[in-house]
């Protein structure tokens, strides 16, 4: 897929929790198509202390509004500084990158699970699965319920879970606490994104239960493009960029001790 | 429009911009980005004789104005870039060298020997100076006898342009300059990475898995142009200047400290159209500056 | 409120943190911006036999996270320091350290022979590593001799506690802190400036007046840490370690490397607070991680 | 004299001309007392490439609203950056830094010489200049006439004199080009701050008339407190700090070849 470098306007921005915000971009050229599961590389500018580009996964995009939207979590300099910028300036986007996940067909099940920021990609996701026909559920972990947002919007494609680890909401627990574990076999395949101690518990349960996994790997990256080298991570084929044989990753193709 | 032309040694690039190794894959990763025919030249990834791995993750740290690689070389092996990847890289209107690193002197000799045979490869870069690799590599950078028997080997075998890439972690990089030079070098390019480390002070952890890495990027500058300048009052040899160019400006720094041409690395992953902004930049210089040919740049410096 | 003492051979500091030699004055510079008492020592300008006029001026040039200096050791002397500086500064409930400089061992050790017989002058920290002056200086640092002549020498004639500061700029660091080891200095404070090299593209002149110069600050925090690193996993006295600290979570790093107390240097510039805000930082650290005390930290990277 | 290190807040930000703004800030405590010609040392943060603070003359103060005030020339990226910055926005400043001008008394004339940027600190100085009974002529010296600004603040303090370069305005050619040096003897005292080859032009004609002259050096700073020994100029006693000793210095104590 042929990749872009735009200036990106910023058209609106949510915060919505001490520790999350939406950006939702517009470009001033029709966007390319953009799969779910792929990401884009943003500059940094104006951060006294960030020199790369940073990661962010493909939220959503609107054709309609010509628009594309990512989650951020704050977890550091570059994602608080990003926090600050205003409706109307630019930020320098490389898009679309690498590949997206593979998507299952009609009336299929399909359990999506998002651990923290790790919900970011799934939206996306549920909108094209639900395209296809497939059924949704989403199941979203986190500490608190305060950190539970946009829950609206993934209801819109199918059912959403909950687990919190203070039981504030939900399942208490971990992601893997969940009842829907225990019949897993109803799913044609499990999306996952997040922690990866989160993303190996899934996997194993997955693989257990014979069930198609996919993980969205956040490996540290320098460029996102398939230069540097530095984003491998060890795959029954040897080291492979996760930016571009990735993020995405058939759980069967990576050498997790699982 | 400025002559941009340049010569190192017998080759001769349209523009003195190239890309520095493992740093622009093998330039198709830029393809959507820029036009690589404008390009005076691209250096490809780091290649052994024998397929490599490369370190485990985590491989970058990023650092202040700079970042850390520990890549430790990974690619597939001379015979799979002849096969594969050469075909598809030839056609390119750029000069295409290949950089070579080895553990032995005898693997730097064996990779030379099979790139000279290909027709659109007019010059290799010896890597004697990649502090990723356990074995060899930065060894052969970082002492003079180190430094010549990797060179005289290579130079036996090569007969196209050999570049000898020098490590900054030494001493005096004058001594091994001087080195490549007598062992018939026909440029040297300068610098590598200088040795470095990250701390993540909250996980009590080395940020990479090899706990220190090859430091790049605008941070190492002033220590590139400082050994650029060492250098260009020590051979006779041109030299290809590297570290930390972000612009035109800092390219026509390289120049006036010595440089014949210079490399872009690390600035291509914030900004991958930077070498053609950086030879557009060059050139407007001049023509601001009525200097007729960038070759009168080189070594310019008032001093 | 953790346990913030750390020892330097014989020598007890309240508190790691010290201020760099050439970034700090005589500290009373600072006297209305900090309480000079807080700091765990104050390591004065670099102090020679003789006065010294310094370089010309530029001196100065701002650098990619970072700065190039070339002040070349401008001081009044050591007989000036002990009559008039000494006085007014010894009061000062912060170890006060001299860091002394030379260009032929004599004068190294005449001036050390001077400072042991100050009461308020615990230790000094003999500079062998000074990039911007002609003759000597750097030149002592970079060779192992060389490094033994000027320490062995000191080390016969000065009783107190002598640190001794590394240069960066060698192959192997490793090397001159064993010949720093073995002729009895009680720790190595490391690192000093890398050499660099600013020029300016449209006057095309270098910015100092000295071409090269010393390049400090964030920008070379990672080859700091690397050679902390090294040097830890190689000698038992310890180590000061600096380069680039400008926050409490830099000076973590640096003890995890293997640092027993840290200097800052060129962060004073930008904030003359910095000192104080990062023992702050350091000992909210050492609690949020139920860490008792500094000493801990040492060298306790998990690797 | 005691310096601060305060975060002052931005009141009133003004754009003068292409090239130059004028910063206007107040503290939330009183502010110190500040001499005409001294500095300060503020801090440039959200510039991607800028690492030190940089020295800017005190342009004015104003007791009553408790504001002191900046004028900037925009030569890079740091004085660049700082354009940007919006009322409301805090900055953080040391100062007040340096040694002022030495004032002179009743009755008495003072010519004040500023070339481009150079007029920053005669403001501040024709203000007390004028308090202490001195008759003030200013001359402003620029290459166009665009760039003449503030004239009508420094006429509140006396004559103004104007030369430009290209004859868009007053007296074509550089400062000492005006006919007042032909008359320097009426002066007590001469001032001036700007390019140093003008300053040192303006020196030399001050020595042949025997008018005693003081100029305002602007010498790179990494530290502004004389900490770091990096700003020296050589004078009759060696190499001393432009920032703790100057910046303004009489032009007998310099090494000048005049
Ligand atoms: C393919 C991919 C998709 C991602 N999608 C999202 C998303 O949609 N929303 C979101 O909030 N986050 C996402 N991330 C993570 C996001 O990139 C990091 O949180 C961000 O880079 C942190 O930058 P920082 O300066 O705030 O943190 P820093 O202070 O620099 O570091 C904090 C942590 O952030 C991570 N990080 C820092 N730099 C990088 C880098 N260059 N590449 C990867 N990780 C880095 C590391 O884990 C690091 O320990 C994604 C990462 C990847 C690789
Ligand atoms: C005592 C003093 C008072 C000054 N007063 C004013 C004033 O009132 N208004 C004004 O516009 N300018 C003033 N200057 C000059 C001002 O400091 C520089 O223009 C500014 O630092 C440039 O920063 P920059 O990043 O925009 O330029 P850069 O791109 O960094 O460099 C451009 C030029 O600016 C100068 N400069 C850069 N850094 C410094 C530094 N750290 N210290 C000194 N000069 C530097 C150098 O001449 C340099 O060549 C004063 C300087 C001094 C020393
Ligand atoms: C991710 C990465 C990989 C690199 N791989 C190689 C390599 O294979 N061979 C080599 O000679 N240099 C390699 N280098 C060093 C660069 O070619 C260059 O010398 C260095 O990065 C300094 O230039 P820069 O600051 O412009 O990046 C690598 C650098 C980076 C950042
Ligand atoms: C302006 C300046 C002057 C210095 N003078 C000395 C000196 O006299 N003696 C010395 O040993 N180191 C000197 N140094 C080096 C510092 O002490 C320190 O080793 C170096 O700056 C790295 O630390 P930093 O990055 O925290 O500044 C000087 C550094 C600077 C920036
Ligand atoms: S981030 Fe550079 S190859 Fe993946
Ligand atoms: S700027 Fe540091 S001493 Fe003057």
């Amino acid at each position: 897929m042929k990749k872009y470098i735009q200036d990106l306007q910023v058209v609106n921005k949510m915060i919505l929790s001490k520790e999350y915000y939406l950006l939702e971009l517009s470009s001033n050229q029709p966007l390319p198509e953009v799969l779910p599961g792929q990401f884009a590389e943003v500059e940094i500018t104006g951060s006294d202390t960030t020199f790369l580009r940073r990661p962010l996964s493909v939220h959503d995009v609107d054709y309609d509004k010509n628009t594309i939207s990512f989650l951020v979590q704050i977890v550091g300099k570059a994602t608080k500084h990003l926090a600050n910028i205003e409706v109307g300036k630019t930020l320098n986007v490389i898009f679309p990158l690498g590949k997206g996940f593979e998507l299952i067909n009609n009336s299929e099940n399909a359990l999506l699970i998002g651990g923290g920021c790790g919900i970011a990609p799934l939206l996306y996701l549920a909108r094209h699965l639900k395209k296809q026909g497939v059924k949704v559920s989403t199941l979203i972990g986190v500490r608190r319920s305060s950190q539970l947002i946009e829950l609206d919007n993934y209801k819109k494609y199918g059912e959403v879970l909950i687990t919190t680890e203070d039981g504030s909401e939900g399942t208490k627990g971990y992601v893997v606490n969940h009842p829907v574990f225990e019949n897993l076999k109803q799913f044609k395949k499990i999306y996952t994104c997040g922690p990866e101690v989160m993303m190996k518990a899934i996997a194993k349960r997955a693989n257990e239960a014979g069930v198609d996994c996919e993980v969205s790997l956040e490996n540290m990256m320098a460029c996102g493009i398939g230069a540097c080298l530095c984003c491998v991570t060890e795959t029954t084929e040897g080291n492979k960029c996760v930016c571009t044989e990735g993020p995405v990753f058939n759980i069967h193709n990576l050498k997790w001790q699982i | 429009m400025a002559d941009l032309k340049v010569n190192i040694g017998r080759l001769e690039l349209k523009n003195p911009v190239l890309t520095a190794s493992g740093t622009f894959g093998y330039g198709e990763e830029f393809a959507d980005f820029i036009d690589l025919n404008r390009l005076g030249g691209i250096i490809v990834k780091g290649t052994t004789l024998h397929h490599r791995e490369g370190n485990a993750y985590p491989r970058m740290a990023e650092t202040p104005s700079g970042m850390l690689n520990a890549v430790g070389l990974q690619n597939k092996g001379v015979d799979y870039f002849i096969e594969h990847i050469y075909p598809r890289i030839k056609h390119y209107d750029s000069a295409i060298i290949v950089n070579v690193s080895g553990s032995i002197v005898e693997d730097y000799v064996a990779t030379a020997e099979k790139l000279a045979s290909l027709d659109k490869i007019p010059a290799i870069e010896l890597n004697i100076s990649c502090p990723n690799v356990k074995e060899g590599g930065m060894a052969f950078g970082t002492s003079c006898p180190g430094a010549k028997s990797v060179i005289s080997a290579v130079r036996k075998v090569y007969p196209g342009s050999l570049m000898v890439k020098l490590s900054p972690n030494v001493t005096n990089i004058v001594d091994i300059a001087k080195v490549a030079e007598d062992e018939g070098a026909d440029s040297v390019s300068l610098i590598n990475t200088l040795l470095g480390m990250a701390v993540n002070a909250e996980t009590r952890r080395p940020v990479l898995s090899t706990i220190t890495g090859g430091l790049s990027g605008p941070a190492i500058k002033p220590v590139a142009l400082r050994m650029v300048w060492q250098v260009y009052n020590a051979v006779k040899i041109p030299i290809i200047g590297l570290g930390g160019i972000m612009n035109a400006t800092d390219a026509i720094e390289f120049f006036l400290a010595g440089a014949t041409a210079i490399q872009i690395g690390t600035a291509n992953f914030i900004d991958p159209q930077v070498t053609i902004k950086v030879i557009d930049g060059v050139n407007e210089y001049l023509d601001r500056h009525n200097i007729k040919s960038v070759k009168e740049l080189t070594g310019s410096l008032i001093v």
